[in-house]
């Protein structure tokens, strides 16, 4: 315990140190072009907060459903008597109901234009 | 004791900021080809430390590749002036220095008029030892900064 | 333990803790550029300091960057600013407490250990995605949103080769995954758990072929554009750390860890099993050019997938005939 | 004409011409991206880009970056100081580029090149043609993130380079032609070097395909990305080697050919596909060619003068040296009054040259059309209703290069 203790306030205190150093040494010459956005060179430009790549984002609803069905299976091997032949028969069982999931949407997933 | 320090911790980022010099990506004319020949295998200019940033928030030096046109200084002149301290110019190319073969053009700037400029490199277009001469110049100027 | 010396202090201290996350990150990045420069007809970083073929150049960059302006841009909260590379570089450092470099040599041993370091690297996205929203830049935001969608692609295939060794194993805890491998390594039980682990490693950590969070030709540096000076260290050297980590826990899960010996020498033979996923990890920069956001979901979802799910099926099948 | 205050305001950060989204194209919801100048993916200029989601919806150039009003200077100088002028719109590709000026000029000034200078200014013509495609599969390396592809490039175009400013005297920037002839003789120790170099680039450009256009990501990235149909393609006019990636089977040194063409054989070079792969692999192709071209050339070199008789008759000494540094012969020359035209085929397309002069050793007036320019256009349509990620490999593979587009 007393280790991770250590740990952390090493790790952390470098960061921040080296963060202190560079506020009390570095030059500093703060203007208005210099504070503000990066915009290719030149002048900030239209708005920022736009609508999100969502083509994709079917993926993320598939990880939110597979990743949960998969930690499921990480904590019952880990938790559970060794050598238990039915919890396998249900992790071999989830991963086929996944593999149908995910072969059932890849076609979907994969056009995106369904998804714009 | 507060100057030895001080001293002390500039000559430390005197030898960093010498031997770290990244460009961004700004290509500002034709000399943008020796450019790409400069950071290419045969004359590698990784080998001094440079190393070409897409950002302008890393990159401490401008090298301006060749004419710059009335267009292009705006830009230049706003890259220089959001870059992080220090910065430093190297004006490549004959267009640069005074206007080369474009000398009178209704559209071109000479980079002094743009951008303060530490070393200026001659030719059209410079010859990457040229280039890399310049480099090690500015890295002089860098080592030899009063504090 | 049958250490001459504490060996959690040393796991916070030295290897694996800050020393060796610091450490590797010079050294990391000058064997990057060397080795790359290698397969390029060129020398790379050489004369800052000639003699040592430029192992200095990552210690000048670093020296550089930390007495160079620090720009904190208006529009942004200045404080969650400064904050989020900091916390990204802690937190992807952070799952090293739960990995063992040699007998004794770890800060928290744990039952459960490799599995809760492997979720702690999979949790970090979302720093990542917060640093990028903080910048409020257009280039960040975009990097965000791609970073995303590659967690997305290489999570389950991650958790899936971690889950196939854990099944093989029976346990997660370091010492008996090791004690597990006493015979035969891991990567020679499931090669295709270690094949998709090391796929899933070059997308976590952003390397080549999935270099597409920070794809400079469309999005300058991703989530990391705003970032200069000391916070672009943290920014850009998270990744090196995520490596290290990856690196650290694919040698111990796959590797046999500090097998065939103990003590301090495991931590040496720790270090060059640590080789055999860095090294591929940083030539492919020299190989493969990237692929877009989309064939790499398509490769995570489907050929990955599949791989990984065969991977769970083989320790399944070796499970039951042992 | 000296200028003591130049004529701009560099108040920074409100002199840009497109000032909100709005403007630019009617208050569509997207994320308009500004590429460039200051940005890896952009050459010397910029494009706004409007992102639906991850889709381009359109895409608006912004050249002029690198506009150095190349046609206007050149009515204000003495025709031979136009060459070196006009090389600077695209300078790997500076024998190409000025090709047409020197024919047109000829033409202006009566002078008919020695069989020695023509075959010489082809040979360097495709020479420059090789490295200009080099370079160019260099940054189309760099694009797709292969930082091998840029290094093998550049150190292969490094070589050829060397060889240039053995014979030229000057790396890049060659300016070898002049009306009449070329600038100076090749010795048997440079035929010697281009041979040799020829035999080299075969033997590495063997390793580049092997590492970058075989690699099978490269591949996934190139095919069937901004795709234009012939059809389109001709619409667009689109020109030289990004034509006939379409089926367009068309090049000046075919159809009109000028110099030593006609004494070559080599094929045009034509795929089917339009995409940024069949033009990646049309220019691939083209190496090869070239270099069969400068090797038959190489083989039937005809001894003799490097430039005109009527040249000579002033100095005979350039018999000796080629005109060299001294173009103070042309001095004497006036070109006849009225039109001329020459057109060649550059590497990225064909070049046109258009003059007016009056008689005097001012040209009155010198449309200089390139082909950069003329694929401008064509490239943001190949860009639009394709993914973010294909932009670079689109801009590239239409080796778009904004100092000769914007003269």
């Amino acid at each position: 315990m007393v280790a991770i203790l250590i740990f952390v306030v090493v790790f952390l205190g470098a960061l921040v140190a080296l963060v202190v150093v560079t506020f009390l040494f570095a030059p500093r010459r703060p203007s208005e072009i210099k504070e503000r956005r990066f915009e290719s060179g030149g002048p900030p430009y239209g708005p920022v907060q736009r609508r999100l790549l969502m083509q994709y984002f079917g993926y993320i609803y598939l990880v939110t459903v597979v990743e949960a069905a998969v930690g499921l299976a990480l904590v019952a091997v880990l938790t559970a008597q060794p050598s238990a032949p039915m919890l396998y028969l249900a992790i071999a069982l989830l991963l086929a109901a996944v593999l149908i999931v995910v072969l059932r949407y890849f076609k979907v997933l994969n056009d995106i234009r369904r998804w714009s | 004791m507060k100057t030895l320090v001080s001293q002390a911790v500039a000559r430390l980022a005197r030898w960093g900021t010498k031997w770290s010099l990244w460009p961004p990506h700004l290509v500002t004319a034709c000399c943008g080809v020796e450019i790409g020949h400069i950071f290419g295998s045969v004359y590698d200019a990784e080998r001094f430390g440079m190393l070409p940033m897409g950002s302008l928030r890393q990159s401490n030096i401008i090298i301006i590749e060749g004419t710059i046109t009335l267009k292009m200084a705006k830009f230049v002149k706003y890259v220089y002036e959001q870059m992080p301290e220090p910065k430093y110019v190297i004006a490549m190319g004959a267009c640069a220095i005074k206007g080369g073969v474009f000398y009178g053009s209704y559209h071109m700037v000479p980079a002094s008029k743009v951008v303060p400029v530490h070393a200026y490199v001659s030719g059209c277009p410079p010859t990457p030892e040229a280039v890399l001469k310049a480099v090690s110049k500015v890295q002089e100027q860098i080592g030899h900064a009063e504090n | 333990m049958d250490l001459p010396f504490s060996g959690d202090l040393i796991a916070a201290l030295v290897f694996p803790g800050v020393l060796g996350i610091f450490g590797f990150l010079v050294v990391a990045i000058w064997l990057e550029r060397k080795l790359v420069a290698r397969v390029q007809w060129r020398y790379g970083p050489l004369y800052v300091s000639k003699p040592l073929g430029g192992l200095l150049q990552p210690v000048a960059d670093l020296l550089k960057l930390v007495f160079s302006e620090l720009v904190l841009p208006r529009h942004t909260n200045r404080l969650f600013f400064a904050a989020a590379p900091i916390l990204l570089f802690f937190a992807e450092g952070l799952p090293v407490v739960f990995i063992a470099a040699a007998p004794g040599v770890v800060m928290a041993p744990h039952p459960y250990g490799l599995a809760i370091a492997v979720v702690l690297v999979l949790l970090v996205a979302v720093l990542v995605v917060a640093m990028a929203w903080t910048e409020a830049d257009k280039f960040t935001y975009v990097g965000a949103v791609r970073e995303i969608l590659l967690t997305a692609a290489y999570e389950v295939p991650l958790l899936l080769a971690a889950l196939a060794m854990f099944i093989l194993y029976g346990t997660a805890d370091p010492y008996g995954v090791v004690e597990a491998q006493s015979n035969l390594w891991g990567a020679v039980l499931n090669p295709l758990a270690f094949v998709a682990y090391l796929v899933a490693l070059l997308m976590a950590t952003t390397r080549f072929p999935f270099e597409i969070p920070e794809a400079e030709p469309e999005v300058v540096l991703g989530p990391y554009t705003e970032y200069g000076s000391t916070l672009f260290i943290y920014a850009f050297g998270a990744n090196y750390v995520k490596l290290y980590v990856l690196a650290l826990l694919g040698s111990v899960l796959f590797l046999g860890g500090w097998l065939p010996a103990g003590g301090l020498a495991g931590v040496f033979i720790t270090l060059v099993k640590m080789l055999v996923f860095v090294l591929p990890a940083m030539l492919v920069r020299a190989i493969y050019p990237r692929y877009r956001i989309d064939q790499a979901l398509r490769i995570g979802w489907g050929k990955l997938l599949a791989l990984s799910v065969a991977a769970v099926a083989l320790s399944l099948v070796w499970r039951l005939l042992r | 004409m000296q200028r003591t205050e130049w004529p701009f305001n560099l108040e920074v950060g409100n002199t840009f011409f497109v000032e909100s989204e709005e403007e630019l194209r009617g208050g569509r919801r997207g994320l308009t991206l500004v590429v460039g100048p200051q940005h890896p993916g952009s050459g010397h200029m910029r494009l706004f880009v409007v992102l639906d989601g991850d889709m381009i919806v359109d895409v608006v150039p912004d050249p002029g970056f690198v506009h150095r009003g190349i046609e206007k200077l050149a009515e204000n100088r003495p025709y031979w100081t136009v060459l070196p002028l006009v090389e600077k719109a695209s300078i790997m590709d500076s024998m190409n580029i000025m090709y047409p000026l020197v024919l047109a000029l000829e033409k202006a000034l009566g002078l008919e090149p020695p069989p020695r200078a023509k075959y010489l200014r082809t040979i360097m013509a495709e020479l420059t043609r090789i490295r200009t495609h080099l370079y160019d599969m260099a940054l189309l390396g760099i694009f797709l993130g292969h930082s091998t592809a840029f290094m093998w490039g550049f150190a292969l175009m490094d070589l050829y380079a060397e060889v240039f400013a053995k014979i030229t005297g000057t790396r890049t920037t060659i300016a070898y032609p002049v009306p009449g002839g070329v600038r100076r003789d090749v010795k048997p120790e440079h035929v010697e070097a281009i041979r040799r170099l020829l035999e080299v680039s075969r033997r590495k450009l063997k390793d580049f395909k092997t590492l970058f256009l075989d690699n099978p990501v490269t591949r996934a990235r190139l095919e069937g990305v901004g795709t234009l149909d012939v059809k389109r393609v001709t619409e667009l006019g689109v020109v030289g080697p990004f034509a006939r990636a379409s089926g367009v089977d068309y090049d000046v040194r075919k159809i009109h050919p000028y110099d030593a063409y006609s004494e070559v054989d080599f094929e045009v070079v034509t795929e089917k596909a339009g995409d940024a792969w069949a033009r990646t692999w049309v220019r691939w192709r083209e190496i090869h060619v070239s270099m069969s071209i400068v090797e038959q050339l190489l083989k039937n070199l005809p001894g003799g003068d490097v430039i005109d008789e009527a040249l000579l008759f002033k100095n005979p000494e350039y018999r000796r040296e080629g005109v060299g540094g001294v173009l103070g012969v042309y001095t004497y020359m006036y070109p006849e009054p009225g039109e001329y035209m020459a057109v060649t085929e550059a590497t990225r397309g064909a070049t046109l040259v258009h003059l007016w002069t009056t008689g005097t050793q001012r040209i009155y007036r010198m449309r200089f059309v390139t082909p950069s320019w003329r694929n401008l256009h064509a490239m943001v349509e190949a860009m639009k209703g394709h993914r973010l990620a294909d932009m670079p490999a689109v801009y590239m593979s239409f080796g778009y290069f904004p100092p000769e587009a914007d003269r």
